[in-house]
Parts: structure tokens; C-alpha cells; sequence
């Protein structure tokens, strides 16, 4: 079966990639599987400076679920480029940047300096990350602002393409998707997590130093599916799905209902093997399903 | 590249430990060898029996309580949920198991070593133990509430110098603590190594600190993946960098981490 | 311990509603419990014809949550009057119910004709509901037409409560609970389902006949959670909580973030008295973590 | 008020029906009896164990198969998650039960009645066999593709005239509809009563209506709350009105359901 797919300039030789803070820096999971039989290795989020996150406790368990409010720790997008960047496959599975500022200059900036190296095959734009309390939140949840960060990142980005993401805490996540692809994204990725947060009733504390966080996980999955679908009739450019995604069957709803290609979160701390497993299965389970090709199995959903 | 495994393997025994292991949530679980070589005693495991579904999510963390060549041991308190369920597998049931992860404790042949354990804090030290090149130069304190036979005291007790500390009202922890720091301040020019709840481990910085004494404390943080991957599981260093738990420790030279 | 709650006017014996559309008529739980153990019963939501709803399948099973898509099935408010009703304990446990049309002249209506009986105690407004294509989704999602139908049941709703039911699915839901906080909402309860979607890659077609549904359960705990955090301290009025409660300790926790009383929803179908056991558990629970008063409790939690 | 009951209560046993049974997935599943009382047959129960936490979330619905004073029975085809997790069932274990729900099968002590079961739904028939008045009257037609043996057709042969046949090839089901076809008429003035796949039921509906026998069919639709609260659970009555399944059903006359 022909697993590639292109990502608006993006060949991925296969539609598993790795969601951004979900896989680390990639190397991590070196040991549990060969990185160049994933589609695409999406990192960490990077900004221009070194960040340390948020306080502990980051990360909360909750049913089917997880929330987590990091706060965008992170290297720096120097450090990733000298020090971590030359240890991956990038020449066989693309790399693509996650990238998180607090202004679109900083965006600017930042997409500037991350396009510029070989090894960075795409760029992801953070523009829904809900830990961090300047910025991110506005960014995704209002279609102008979310149209300019794209506008800066692409005057930056050369022939880099790049992939915008998005938060689904908005009312209505088809405006900021057309507003993302009118200011010339490539690519759309989505979701996010949802905010949330957790307490403790024995301390009368917020589980998460932040008070609130993102959640992820099966939990999410519905939603995700929704978004996905919602956004991938609305726009014409590629999507990829992602939100809970924890098995082939998984990985194939996001597909049926229109993503190009999807990322995997959450599950990897399942076990970190995960992705690997994944695609391996992926073209297994599709088979047992009768598709022999994704591309007229891509959003074939029958409705109505 | 360190080798690890992230393998299903089936479930060999689970009991409670001992008599009153069952009444104190005390158990000893042991599962085929899914690979692992060359465990570092105070590395660990991450466990989740994949009929969990989603919930609970995540894997729990172990220390490697024995590495043999067919199986591993742990030990485990039930703290809640997930080691709970643990208590609940059945012999042959699978469990996705990934390490030996982390860093372990120093081990030097040459040095007077104290382990200090609290509770089930014991588990890695009955691997430091009986893989010690010179176990002549180790001693065991080890501080509990429920009765002994609860945990792998008396096997520890085979092999190398131990001496226990029931912690029965909180009047015993100050008390707890002074001999704590007489065992300590008889190890300068070696070393200490501790694993146990974090007042503990605070103690144990502190008056190795006082005292000159060398010393690794292990942390228990809440981990997501185990890998280094989430960045849930940090703790804080002097410089005020926060470091993955489960990647640069659990084991850390005490003067080295923020507790 | 005193359980009693006051929302706006209307008084609880004890802070445990059953939500609206898990609990029947009420009626359905008569055999699992003693409806007059409950604080309030809120039943399915009422329109002003009877409404067959949806086609089937209507409900899909997700991680730690469900999807429905009901689309407000229901008897028509005349006879839950006439026929339903005066088979509650409505002397002994308030009887709440819940409102649901398409425009403000028809929620105007309906408040009238319910508000008149004198076994229903308060009326709660579902600007939120996800599943009828026309109106429900749009009165939620904008802070102007939630106010706009909070007035007119206000006015037709005589001396009774009037409680508005929220959405999560928006970008804001403070601006939300304060335009119908500014209306002249007595209470706000909160959350409704989040909008989601379930499909099958072995048939291609979704899981619900009408596409999306709601989902509800413990997996969206979080997010309510976070909801009723941010709206209890930003409006004067009480707010009720719920999404995924499902054991006396989810309970504690919306009180802590600050609810005056909480609604039980999927967790009734965990096991049908369910919500009598939790009528009975809460106080035991508080007294169990050393709360002797439910008052100082409430909005308790100690942040930063 | 009809007397129902939501208990938890220990299973006594779970075991693979018959030597095929596990091969094939076909179990059953003995509980200690909850307070049922006066179950009417083709009434069921809703089972959901507290060890599932929150996923899968829903109870599952199952015919009383027997209701005996000290235990109920059932028997399950693995399906899915839910009927796979009852495999795995510890006898002790608790299980949360609610019912007896919904409406049973007429019972027509004059009435020359056929049973028409389809695959497991033959399980309700021998709670029917084995308490209706007159057994004289009924007879049994099952249709089934894993061996006999996995149900409960013997237990049912030995108190009732029964009658089998084996779906191998997609051809034979026509051969098994002519068969059906040939028994419903030979009923007229009697019932007939199926539980089944709904393309059965549907056989059984049409070719009743085309005899003029009067027909009841058993509908497994998918439910959440099993007492009617849910609305999830709908069947649609020629009037084109949505009724519960689990409180109007499970058994609707068959002139009175679309399906
Ligand atoms: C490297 C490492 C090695 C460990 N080795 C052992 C061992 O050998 N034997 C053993 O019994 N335990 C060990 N632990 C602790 C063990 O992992 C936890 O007790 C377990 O994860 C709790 O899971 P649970 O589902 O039972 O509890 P949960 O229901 O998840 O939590 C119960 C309560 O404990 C708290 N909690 C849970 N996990 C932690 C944690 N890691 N740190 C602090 N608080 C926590 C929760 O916040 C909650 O209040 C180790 C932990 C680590 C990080
Ligand atoms: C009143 C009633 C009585 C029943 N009695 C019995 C019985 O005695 N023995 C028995 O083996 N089964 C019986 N069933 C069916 C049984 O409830 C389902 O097989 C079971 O709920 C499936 O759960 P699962 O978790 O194994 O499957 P899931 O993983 O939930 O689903 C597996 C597949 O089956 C489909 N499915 C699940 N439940 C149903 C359903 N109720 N109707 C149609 N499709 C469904 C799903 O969509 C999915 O495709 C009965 C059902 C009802 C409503
Ligand atoms: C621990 C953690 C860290 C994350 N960090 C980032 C990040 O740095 N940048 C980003 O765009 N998304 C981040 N995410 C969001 C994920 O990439 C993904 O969008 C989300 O988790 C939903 O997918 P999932 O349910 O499969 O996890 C993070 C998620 C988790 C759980
Ligand atoms: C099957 C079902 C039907 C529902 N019907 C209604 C309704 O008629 N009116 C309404 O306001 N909310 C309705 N809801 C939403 C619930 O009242 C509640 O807001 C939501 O389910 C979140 O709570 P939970 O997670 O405890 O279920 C329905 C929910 C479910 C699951
Ligand atoms: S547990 Fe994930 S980084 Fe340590
Ligand atoms: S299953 Fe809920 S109404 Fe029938």
C-alpha cells in the first residue's frame, strides 16, 4: 500500500508522525524503535530563549486523560538546532519545528532562524498552547491574530511549509482554520488540548502549580474528530488529525473523516514503542479493513 | 545507546509480603525478565498491564527491586488506583513493562556505604545489595511503620549489616532522626545513599550536608512516560534548572537537586 | 452537618440535582431510591410540542465518556404537567425544569406555561443544547442572545427561579455567564456536553444518525471543572456544577471550585441509584476530610 | 411499583460454554441472584463491573437466561469490550446488576407457541421453557453457526420439542428462512416468538404478518441506562413514534415496531 502523503510540500513516506511535547526531542525514544520508520518527528515546542516551564506538580492523571501544564520548557531553538537536530534521521523522516513566541516578531524571528537549518523539513506554529499565560491563548482564539502569526511565520519560513495548529477552546474553530489558510498556512494542524484543570479536595489545592492545563488523551478524542471533520471540509488545504489517537483504528477515524496524516500524543507514554507500533500497523489494519488505498479512503465518510 | 526494552510480559507471581502484608498493602510482584541487562541497583521500571484500558492512563513507576536472569522483583506499596489494579493481576496476565530507565546508585567498592531506606523505599537496595562488589562495606538503617516482615527486610538481612527503626507514634521520627545523623557522621569519607518519602530524603541532604558526607537521595516524582520525553517529572537543581526526575535521577547526588 | 443550598431563591436540602436528560422524568429512578432523599430534580428538557428527536443511533460509548444525540426527545411541557408530574415528591424535593426552543418567543412561552404549575419549583434554560441543528447551538455561543433569551424567561417566570445552562463549546464563557448574569439570571448551571463525534471505519459512517453529539462523562471532568473555576469567580450569582461528577469526592471538588450544588448526569447510568447513594455519601465524605460546614468550603480553593 | 433492585453482587462462576465455547466466544455467567423475583422471560438485566473504573463506561444488557432462587444466569457471545472484560471475570468479584427489566414474551398457556432463537439469542427461551405452564406447546427453532454445543439447545431439548440448524455457508440461510417459513405457518393461531439477529427478526415479523400469526420480537438495541431514562435506546412504532427499547421492549409485538 502507498502510504505517502504530501502535507503541502511536506512528503512524509507515511501518515504516523509524532505530536509536539509528546515525543521530546525525539532521541528519547531512540531505543524503543527505529525513528525512521515514522512518518514525521514533530519536537518539542522551541523558543527563541531557553525556557524552564512552569513550577511543579506539571501533570495531572485524569479518567482516560491527562492534563498537563508545562509551560513551554524547552532548549531553545539554538541549542535544538547545534546539539540535538544533527543526532536525528533527518535525512529519511522529516523533522518538523514546533515553534511557540510571544509576539509575532518573536515569531518572526524564531521561524527565521528554525527554517534556515537543513534538517528542519516544516515548521508548526504553537498558536493555541493554553500553559502559558501571555499570548498563546490569544493567538488561536482569534482569527485576525491567528491569520498574522501565520502571515509572519510564512514571510520567514522560504520554501519551508508551514503547518499552523490549532487550540479547539473557540467557539468556532472553521473561522480561525479559513483565516490561518487565507494568510497562506500550508497546512493545518489540529488539536490542541482543551483547558482544563483538576483539584485535590484533601489539600484544597489545584493539582497543576498553573491551576489549569491542557487536556489530552482518549478523552479528547471526540472532540478531536469533530474539529478535524469541521475543518477539513471547510478548507482546502491538508489537515492533520490529532487527539487521542491510541491505535491503527484510531489513526484510520482521523483519516476517514479527512486528515491527511496524524500525530500521535498522549499514547506515547503508554508505551514508548508506540508510534513504532503504530506504523507498523497502520497499513496492517487498513488491509483488514479492505482499503487498499488511503488516498480515496481519506475523508470518505458517509454522511446523510 | 543504553539498551532498553519495552516489552509485554507475563505476570510469574503477585502476593502480599509477608503475613501482614495484605493488612498494610504490602506487596511483592514478579515478572518474567523482559530483557533487561546490566540493571543499575536504584534504576526502575515503568508497569501498566495493558487491560487497564484508558484508565488508568499512564504507567506507574517501580524500582527494580531484583534484575535475575528470568525474572524481576518489586516491591510495592498500594498508594492508590494503579497499584491497586496491580494487586489484581493474575499469573500469566501481560504487562507492557519499559526500562531499566534512570540513573542508579554510585556503587564504591572502596567506600563504607550506608543505605538508608524509609518504608518501601527498601526496594532498590536489596539489588544494591546483592550485586555489591564488596557488601562487607555496607550497612542498612532502615526506618518503617508497618511490621518488618512487610518488606524484603530479612533478606537484605542475609546479606549485609542491617538495623531497623519502627516509627510507631510521631514522637519516634525526631528519634528516628538523631540516629539517622549518628549513623551519618559515622560514614564520613564514605558514603550515603538513601531512597524513602521526601522529609526523609530531606533529612538525610541536610545532615549529610552538615557533615560532610557524600550522599544520593532517590525521588519518587509523579512520571508520565519515564523517558524524558513529558517534562512532568522534574525536579530542581541548584542553578535553578529543572531537570527530568526520571532521566537524570531518580537517583541525584543530594547536594545537586532542590528538595 | 447543614446541607442546605439557596440558588437564587430557590432552596436545597442538599446539593445533589440530577441533571437534565440522564434522569428520565424522574420517575424511571423511583424503584433504585427514595426521590425525596434528592436536593433537586431536574428533569429531561421540555419544549412546547412533543419532540421525537432524533433517528438511531443516537448514543456511541467513548473513553471514559458517552456522545448523544438525543435531539430532545420529549413529551412536550404540557403533558410532563399534566401526566409526569404530579407523580413527584415535588413538596419534598424541588422539581426543575429544564426549557428548550428555538426562539425567545417560544422560551418566553414555555416559561410561562411551566412556571404557572406550582409543583415546578425553578426553571433552568438551555441556551446549550449541541444537538438540534436550529437555534440551541447559537443562543449558548453568543453573549448577547443568551441575554436576550434570559430576559424573556425572567419576564414570564413569575416569582421562580430562573437557572441558564452554559456551554463549554465557546471561546469565553465568562463573557457568557456574565451577559445572563446581567440579564437577570437567579443561577447559572454549567457545563452541557461538549460537541464532539464518533465514526466507524468499518462501515465509513458516523456513529450518531445526526453526526455530532454531545459528549458527557467522567472524561470531560476537567474542562467543567475549569468552567465552573472561572465562571463562579468572576458572577455574584450561584452556580451549579456538573460534567463527569461520578463519586462524592467529584462532588467536593466543583464545590471547592466553587458551586452551590451539583448535577449528576452519565454517572446515573453507571448505576441507577447512583445519585441517592451520592445524596448520601456527600456529607459522610466531607466529615471524612474534616469539612464540618459546606459553606466555608465552598470556593475554597487556595490558589498561588 | 414493580419490585427492581440495583445490587452488587459476587459472581459465582464464568466459564466457556461447552468444550467449542471458547473458540468460538460463547461463555456463561452464573451471579449470586440479586433479589430477582418474578422474572418474566425475555426480561433482562444490566451487569456492569466496578472494576471497569470508566472504560468501558456502560453497563451491558443480557437476557435472564435462568433465574434461580440463589443465582442468576446468563450466556454471552463476546462481542466486544465489554463481553470480552466478562470473560475475565474472578468468581467473588462484584458485579453491579440492575432489574429484572423491560417486558417479557407473552405467555399463553393455550397457545401452540414457537420460540425462534437466532445465535445466543436462544438464551432467554430457557428461562421461558422452563417456567411456562403448559411445555407441551412449544417448540424451539434455532438457528446457529458455531456448534450446538456452545448454547444452551440441550438444556432447552430436555424440557421442550426442539429443532436445529447450522448456517455454514451464506446459502443457507434462505434454506433456514424457508424452514422458518414452513414452522410460522404451521403456528397460525398460535405465537410466535423470536430473539435473534435483527435480519431474523425481521424474517419472523414479514412472514408472520404473511400467515396472520401473531408474532413477538426480542430488539437488542444499544442502551445506556436500561430504565428508560436515557431516550438512547429507541425503537421506532409504526406511528412513527420513538419508544424506549428497555422499558417497551425488549419484546415489542412484532405489528407494533418498525425494523
Ligand atoms: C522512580 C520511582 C520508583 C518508585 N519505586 C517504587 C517502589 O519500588 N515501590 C513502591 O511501592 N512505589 C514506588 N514508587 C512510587 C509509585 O510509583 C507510586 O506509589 C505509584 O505510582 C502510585 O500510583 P497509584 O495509582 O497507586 O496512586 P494514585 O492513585 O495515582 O495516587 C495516589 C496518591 O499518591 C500520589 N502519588 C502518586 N504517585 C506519586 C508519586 N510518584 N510521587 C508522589 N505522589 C504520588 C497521588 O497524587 C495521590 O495523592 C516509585 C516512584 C518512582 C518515581
Ligand atoms: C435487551 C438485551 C438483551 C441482550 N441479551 C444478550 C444475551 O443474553 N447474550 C448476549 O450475548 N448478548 C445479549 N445482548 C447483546 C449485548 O448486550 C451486546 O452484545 C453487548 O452489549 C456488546 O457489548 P461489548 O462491549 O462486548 O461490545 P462493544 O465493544 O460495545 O461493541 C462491539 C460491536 O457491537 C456493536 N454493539 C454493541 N452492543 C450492541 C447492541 N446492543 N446492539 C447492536 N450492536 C451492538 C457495537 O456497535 C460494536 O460494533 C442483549 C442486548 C440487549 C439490548
Ligand atoms: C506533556 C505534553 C506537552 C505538550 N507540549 C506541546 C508543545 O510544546 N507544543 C504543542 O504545540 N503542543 C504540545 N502538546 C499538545 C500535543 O502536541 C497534542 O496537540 C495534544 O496532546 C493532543 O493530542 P493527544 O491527545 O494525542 O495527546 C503537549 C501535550 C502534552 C500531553
Ligand atoms: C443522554 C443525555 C441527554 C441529555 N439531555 C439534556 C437535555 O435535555 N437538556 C439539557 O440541558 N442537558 C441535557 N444533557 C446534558 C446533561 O444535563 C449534562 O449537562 C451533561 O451530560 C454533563 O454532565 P455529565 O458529564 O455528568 O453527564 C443530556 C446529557 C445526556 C448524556
Ligand atoms: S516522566 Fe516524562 S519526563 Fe520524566
Ligand atoms: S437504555 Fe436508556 S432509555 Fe433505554
Amino acid at each position: 500500500m502507498d502510504l505517502r502523503v504530501d502535507l503541502g510540500g511536506l512528503t512524509l513516506k507515511n501518515p504516523v508522525m509524532t505530536a509536539s511535547g509528546t515525543f521530546g526531542y525525539g532521541l528519547e525514544f531512540a531505543p524503543y524503535g527505529d525513528l525512521r520508520s515514522l512518518g514525521g518527528i514533530v519536537v518539542k515546542g522551541l523558543s527563541l530563549k531557553p525556557r524552564e516551564g512552569n513550577p511543579v506538580p506539571r501533570l495531572a492523571e485524569t479518567p482516560s486523560g491527562m492534563l498537563n501544564a508545562i509551560g513551554l520548557q524547552n532548549c531553545g531553538a539554538e541549542r535544538f538546532l547545534k546539539s540535538m537536530l544533527p543526532g536525528l534521521p533527518w535525512r529519511e523522516t522529516p523533522v518538523v519545528a514546533n515553534l511557540y513566541a510571544c509576539d509575532t516578531l518573536e515569531f518572526a524571528e524564531l521561524a527565521g532562524l528554525l527554517a534556515s537549518a537543513e534538517g528542519v523539513a516544516a515548521l508548526e506554529v504553537n498558536i493555541s498552547c493554553p500553559n502559558v499565560q501571555a499570548g498563546g491563548v490569544l493567538f488561536g482564539q482569534d482569527p485576525a491574530l491567528a491569520a498574522r502569526v501565520t502571515e509572519a511565520v510564512k514571510a520567514r519560513a522560504g520554501s519551508k511549509p508551514v503547518m499552523v495548529k490549532l487550540s479547539p477552546n473557540v467557539t468556532d474553530i472553521v473561522a480561525v482554520a479559513k483565516a490561518v489558510e487565507g494568510a497562506g498556512a500550508d497546512a493545518i494542524s489540529l488539536i490542541n488540548t482543551l483547558t482544563g484543570m483538576a483539584v485535590d479536595v484533601r489539600t484544597r489545592k489545584p493539582r497543576l502549580a498553573n491551576v489549569v492545563g491542557g487536556l489530552s488523551g482518549p478523552a479528547i478524542k471526540p472532540v478531536a474528530l469533530r474539529c478535524v471533520w469541521q475543518v477539513s471540509r471547510a478548507v482546502s488545504i491538508p489537515v492533520v488529525g490529532m487527539g487521542g489517537i491510541s491505535s491503527a483504528t484510531d489513526a484510520l477515524e482521523f483519516i476517514l473523516v479527512g486528515a491527511g496524516a496524524v500525530q500521535v500524543g498522549t499514547a506515547n507514554f503508554l508505551r514508548p514503542d508506540f508510534s513504532f507500533r503504530l506504523a507498523e500497523e497502520l497499513p496492517l489494519a487498513a488491509q483488514a479493513l479492505g482499503i487498499t488505498d488511503l488516498s480515496t479512503f481519506r475523508g470518505s465518510l458517509a454522511v446523510g | 545507546m543504553p539498551h532498553r526494552h519495552c516489552r509485554d510480559v507475563p505476570v510469574l507471581a503477585v502476593a502480599p509480603a509477608g503475613p501482614e502484608g495484605l493488612a498494610n498493602g504490602l506487596w511483592r510482584l514478579e515478572l518474567e525478565n523482559p530483557g533487561f541487562t546490566g540493571v543499575k541497583p536504584g534504576q526502575f521500571a515503568m508497569l501498566r498491564p495493558p487491560a487497564w484500558g484508558f484508565d488508568p492512563l499512564w504507567a506507574r513507576p517501580l524500582s527494580i527491586s531484583r534484575a535475575l536472569d528470568d525474572r524481576i522483583v518489586f516491591h510495592f506499596l498500594v498508594a492508590g488506583r494503579g497499584t491497586a489494579a496491580f494487586t489484581r493481576l493474575a499469573p500469566g496476565e501481560p504487562v507492557t513493562v519499559w526500562g531499566p530507565l534512570g540513573q542508579g546508585f554510585a556503587v564504591e567498592p572502596g567506600a563504607p556505604t550506608l543505605l538508608v531506606g524509609g518504608g518501601i523505599g527498601i526496594a532498590p537496595f536489596v539489588e544494591y545489595a546483592a550485586t555489591h562488589p564488596t557488601p562487607g562495606k555496607l550497612a542498612l538503617l532502615f526506618g518503617h511503620r508497618p511490621p518488618r516482615s512487610c518488606y524484603p527486610y530479612d533478606e537484605l538481612g542475609a546479606m549485609i549489616a542491617v538495623e531497623s527503626f519502627q516509627d510507631k507514634t510521631p514522637e519516634d521520627i525526631p528519634r528516628f532522626v538523631e540516629l539517622l545523623e549518628k549513623r551519618i557522621a559515622e560514614h564520613a569519607g564514605g558514603l550515603v545513599l538513601a531512597c524513602g518519602p521526601t522529609p526523609l530524603l530531606r533529612s538525610v541532604k541536610n545532615l549529610a550536608d552538615k557533615h560532610g558526607v557524600r550522599a544520593q537521595v532517590s525521588l519518587e516524582n509523579r512520571m508520565a512516560c519515564g523517558v524524558g520525553a513529558c517534562l512532568g517529572c522534574v525536579a530542581e537543581n541548584p542553578e535553578g534548572h529543572r531537570v527530568q526526575t526520571c532521566v537524570k535521577g531518580p537517583v541525584f547526588w543530594a547536594d545537586k537537586v532542590t528538595l
